[in-house]
């Protein structure tokens, strides 16, 4: 997939709740093919202590509008930079970064399980699926009910199921508390998940135990996101990976410790 | 009339002088999407050892104030997987491919300059004699004259080409280092690599690189690489390469000013996947502004008077 | 329960590790609009020489990415200045003055150390072997263990108050640099002064400093003088004070966790004049909001497994 | 004067020219008195090459309104910056800075030079010369036409004249060829002037050859603005001098090399 070097406008700067917000970018020219999973490398002007570009996975695409959305939580100096923009300032991408998704074939069933920001990714993910036929089921475990982000997007493509830590909405507790994983309710042929390692990977161990297969999508930390600076690694059974090129999806039975 | 912009550095002719640093650009392909690396008036690949490294564990890399950390540790597939592997995919460009030969002794520069040597597309190595990731060697070499002398000495006796000897600036006096390495036949250096630097992270009151330590690169250490450059040319005859947080033309005339005969861009890759054309051609718009027709009249034009 | 943030060198007790760097606080009453000097854990002041210095002529600043060069050049009215115009006017401080010394000679060290030993409200000096920015001497005595043991040594015979040197990082190893002052018997170390840079006009062709190198400080040399107190501070037993880029609370921490048992916060004066009270209230909050009571018990806390 | 530091909102961003711009700043404290020569250190947030504060001449007070004014050339990062701050954003101030020109006495005739950006001091100048009875008589030189800066403004305090390297707008030339400096029509008690070192010198000796005292504004480059760093330093007859504490308005003839 060829790679491009673009400025976008910002179209839109929405706020979901205190601590996560939706940038919708327009580019001059016409968006290159993205793939679900895939990431961006956004450089951010105007803040000092941001030297590196930081990496942001694609929440949405829309080709008609010609605009691509990023879910972005407020963390340091960067995001909350990307959180001030106004409509009509530009931000340059690096895009589409990375591998992506796997996507199984139609009537497949498939369980898409996100946590915090790492739902990010899913939106786009589901959309694709529920393009291509396949039963989209999302799981989305928040903090509190504040913290369950465009619920009514998600639900476009198929059910969304929710987990709360104090259980004021959707189940109690994490995602890996969801009734959905008993066994007499589990019917899902394929797991996706984005999100905290330990969350991930709890889920991982679950899809193992299902015996289906499982991608996660890890956010290790990058300097260049394309595979030059080698600062981005993973362990896997074939030795040291870049997350920028190899992944960011990874088949967790190839990663050490995952299992 | 267009100026010219090609350099020399000893049998090796670059069409400008703007090459890309170990380490930062991949082996080329990385950036093809970008640009076209034959356009680059050379390209210096990753560390090159012996056998393959899977180099150190994450995490790796600490941003810093403009500037980063970096432990990779040259994880690489060996000079064997160098020359299957990848050299085939490179070794059509039409610019000047510099494997960076890395080791922890002798023997083993020995080994990676004595196979790299039989390459014809590979007209010169650069041999790292200061990274400071890796615990055995690396660093090591480029801390004492001794030792430097001793390592381009031994590849010396082996490699017939261009042999550039890239300098650690954790030292007290780079301009000695420089004229040991340059008495003991090196045709051009290398300055600078990374600075010995360190995070912390107060909250976790844990270092962030698994290393401890790693290497500081970026604008943040451009004045001290400008500097060492300065000594450098100054001390020695052959040619000076520098380095060190150039992001800009601007940048890399600064270099060439303080006796830089070209240079290379590293981190910059990383923010702008395609700085080293914008620079190239900024170097050009420069030489016209000032009424320069050949970039070689820049290089040690620094006035002090 | 307030956390304490008491500390000590040597003999000075300071009531929080928080002071001001030579050279980038004046004298204190620069400062007394913005905040009260007495509430600093100490103050060193500008370095101070035999006689009057006019210091080198302008332009002596550059500013460089996340940081500036300067070349100074230790203007100051000379001890006798020092302890007739000023001293009267800050001697009045609760807190500990410190004065920087500096000199050409060794003899030069010698006469302002024994001046200054004879002020009541100055409990320490500190000894500054590493000033880039004077042609005689200076960073001279600092780049080498004999030259570094000799002054300290010289200067240990005629002062028996708190001795701290300030250490140069323009070195390959600060930490035997460290051993040598710690065996003749200085207190303390200071760790880093400024790392030698240089800065250059593209467009006249110049360097932007009269003297074409000068100091390094600011945020951009913060991942250095970590690290170089990370190594002082595990080869020597006196303590070791931290500075090079410190902005934040958290940027102090680091240093104490590094090893540090104090800071000193020079450039950032420059962006913030109110920061080092913010930097107190900062480490006070990390203390409580981390559950420890006292300050102490973070330095060296540096967990590395 | 005591010094503060205080954040400033900015109530206008007023374009003059494609160079220039002038920012009204006012903060949410009331304005310390503030006295004409004296200067600010602008803390330049959102510019990742510009760590240092900005020194800019106070350009005007307005005590009624609680605002200050600052008249601005676009230079490199840090002004550009300044020139995109839109209404409502802040802006730390260091301020008041320096000394400040001497005001002689109710009927005294006054002479002000002002050369580029260096007319920004004298705006405030004419007008506490002209409260405090003095006449006031303003020689601004600009490159061209379009670079004559805030004309009506200075004209409410006395005299405007005016020269341009073209000669289209006022007398053609450089400040010293204005005929005001010819003996028959020189009648001042006192001449300012502010503007590049090479202007004000000859200046200087202008006012020198016509016996009237003269009050030079200098612009060394600064790291601290408050008398700390000793890097802004400027020769005089009794040794190096700070511009930001011991100026930036100095008597020429104390200065080595300027007369
Ligand atoms: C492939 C990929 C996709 C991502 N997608 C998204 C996304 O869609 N939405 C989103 O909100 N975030 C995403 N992230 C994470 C995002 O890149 C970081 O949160 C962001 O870079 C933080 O920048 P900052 O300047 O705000 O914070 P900083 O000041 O840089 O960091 C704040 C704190 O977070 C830590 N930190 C920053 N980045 C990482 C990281 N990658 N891993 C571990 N610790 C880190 C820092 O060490 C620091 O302690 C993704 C990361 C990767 C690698
Ligand atoms: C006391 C004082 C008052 C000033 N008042 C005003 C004012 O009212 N309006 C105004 O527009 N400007 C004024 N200046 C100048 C102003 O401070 C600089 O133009 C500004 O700092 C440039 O910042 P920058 O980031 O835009 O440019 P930079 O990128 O910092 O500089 C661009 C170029 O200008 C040079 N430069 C920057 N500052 C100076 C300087 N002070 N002297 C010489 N060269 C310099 C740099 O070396 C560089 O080549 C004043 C300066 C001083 C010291
Ligand atoms: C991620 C990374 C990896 C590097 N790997 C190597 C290497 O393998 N061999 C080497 O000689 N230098 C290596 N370097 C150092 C660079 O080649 C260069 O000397 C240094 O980064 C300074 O230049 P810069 O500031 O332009 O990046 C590496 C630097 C970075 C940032
Ligand atoms: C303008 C300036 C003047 C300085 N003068 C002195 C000095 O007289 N003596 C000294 O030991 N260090 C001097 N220093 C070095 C500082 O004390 C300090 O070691 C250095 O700036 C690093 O700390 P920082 O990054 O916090 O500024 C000076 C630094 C600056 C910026
Ligand atoms: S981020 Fe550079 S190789 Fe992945
Ligand atoms: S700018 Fe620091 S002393 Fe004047």
């Amino acid at each position: 997939m060829r790679k491009f070097i673009h400025d976008f406008h910002v179209v839109e700067n929405r706020d979901l709740n205190p601590g996560h917000f939706v940038l919708t970018l327009k580019p001059d020219v016409e968006l290159t093919p993205i793939f679900p999973g895939q990431f961006t490398e956004v450089r951010v002007d105007g803040s000092a202590n941001t030297f590196l570009r930081r990496p942001l996975s694609i929440h949405d695409v829309d080709y008609k509008a010609n605009t691509v959305t990023l879910l972005v939580q407020k963390k340091g100096d960067g995001t909350n930079r990307l959180a001030s923009m106004k409509y009509g300032e530009t931000v340059n991408l690096v895009y589409p970064l990375g591998n992506c998704f796997h996507i199984g074939s139609s009537g497949e069933r498939a369980l898409l399980v996100g946590g915090g920001c790492g739902v990010a990714p899913l939106l786009y993910l589901g959309k694709v699926l529920a393009k291509s036929g396949i039963h989209v089921t999302t799981l989305m475990g928040a903090r509190t009910e504040e913290y369950i982000m465009e619920a009514e997007l998600y639900k476009r493509y198929g059910e969304l199921l929710i987990t709360t830590e104090d259980g004021k909405a959707g189940t109690k507790g994490y995602v890996i508390h969801h009734e959905i994983w008993r066994e007499r309710n589990f019917s899902f042929d394929r797991v996706y998940t984005c999100g905290p390692d330990p969350m991930m990977k709890a889920v991982a161990r679950l899809a193992a135990r299902h015996h289906v297969p499982c991608e996660v999508s890890l956010e290790q930390t990058m300097a260049c996101g394309v595979g030059a600076c080698l600062c981005c690694v993973v362990e896997t059974n074939e030795g040291n990976k870049c997350t920028c090129t190899d992944g960011p999806v990874f088949d967790p039975n190839n990663l050490i410790n995952w299992l | 009339m267009k100026p010219s912009l090609e350099v020399k550095i000893h049998n090796l002719v670059l069409k400008n002088p703007v090459m890309t640093a170990s380490g930062t650009f991949g082996y080329g392909p990385e950036f093809e999407d970008f640009f076209d690396p034959s356009t680059l008036g050379g390209i210096f690949v990753k560390g090159t050892t012996g056998k393959l490294r899977q180099g150190n564990p994450y995490p790796r890399m600490a941003e810093t104030p403009m500037g980063m950390l970096n432990a990779v540790g040259l994880q690489n597939k060996g000079v064997d997987g160098f020359i299957n592997d990848i050299y085939p995919r490179i070794k059509h460009y039409h610019t000047n491919l510099i494997v960076n030969v890395s080791g922890s002794t002798i023997e083993e520069y020995i080994e990676v300059a004595e196979k790299i040597n039989s390459l014809d597309h590979v007209p010169a190595i650069e041999l790292n004699i200061s990274c400071p990731n890796v615990k055995e060697g690396g660093m090591a070499f480029g801390t004492s004259c001794p030792s430097a002398a001793a390592v381009t000495r031994a590849v010396r006796e082996v490699y017939q080409k261009t042999l550039i000897v890239k300098l650690s600036p954790n030292v007290t006096s780079i301009a000695e280092i420089a004229q040991a390495v340059e008495g003991e036949g090196a045709d051009a250096v290398s300055v600078i690599n990374t600075l010995l630097g360190m995070a912390i992270n107060a909250e976790t009151r844990r270092p962030v690189l698994s290393t401890v330590t790693g290497g500081l690169s970026g604008p943040a250490i451009k004045p001290v690489a400008l500097r060492m450059v300065w000594q450098t040319a100054n001390a020695i005859k052959i040619p000076v390469i520098g380095l060190g947080g150039i992001m800009t033309a601007s940048d890399a005339i600064e270099f060439i000013l303080a006796g830089a005969t070209a240079v290379q861009v590293g981190t910059a890759n990383f923010i702008d996947p395609a700085v080293c054309p914008k620079i190239i051609e900024g170097i050009e718009d420069y030489l016209i502004r000032h009424g320069i027709d050949n970039i070689k009249s820049l290089i040690s034009g620094l006035n002090i008077n």
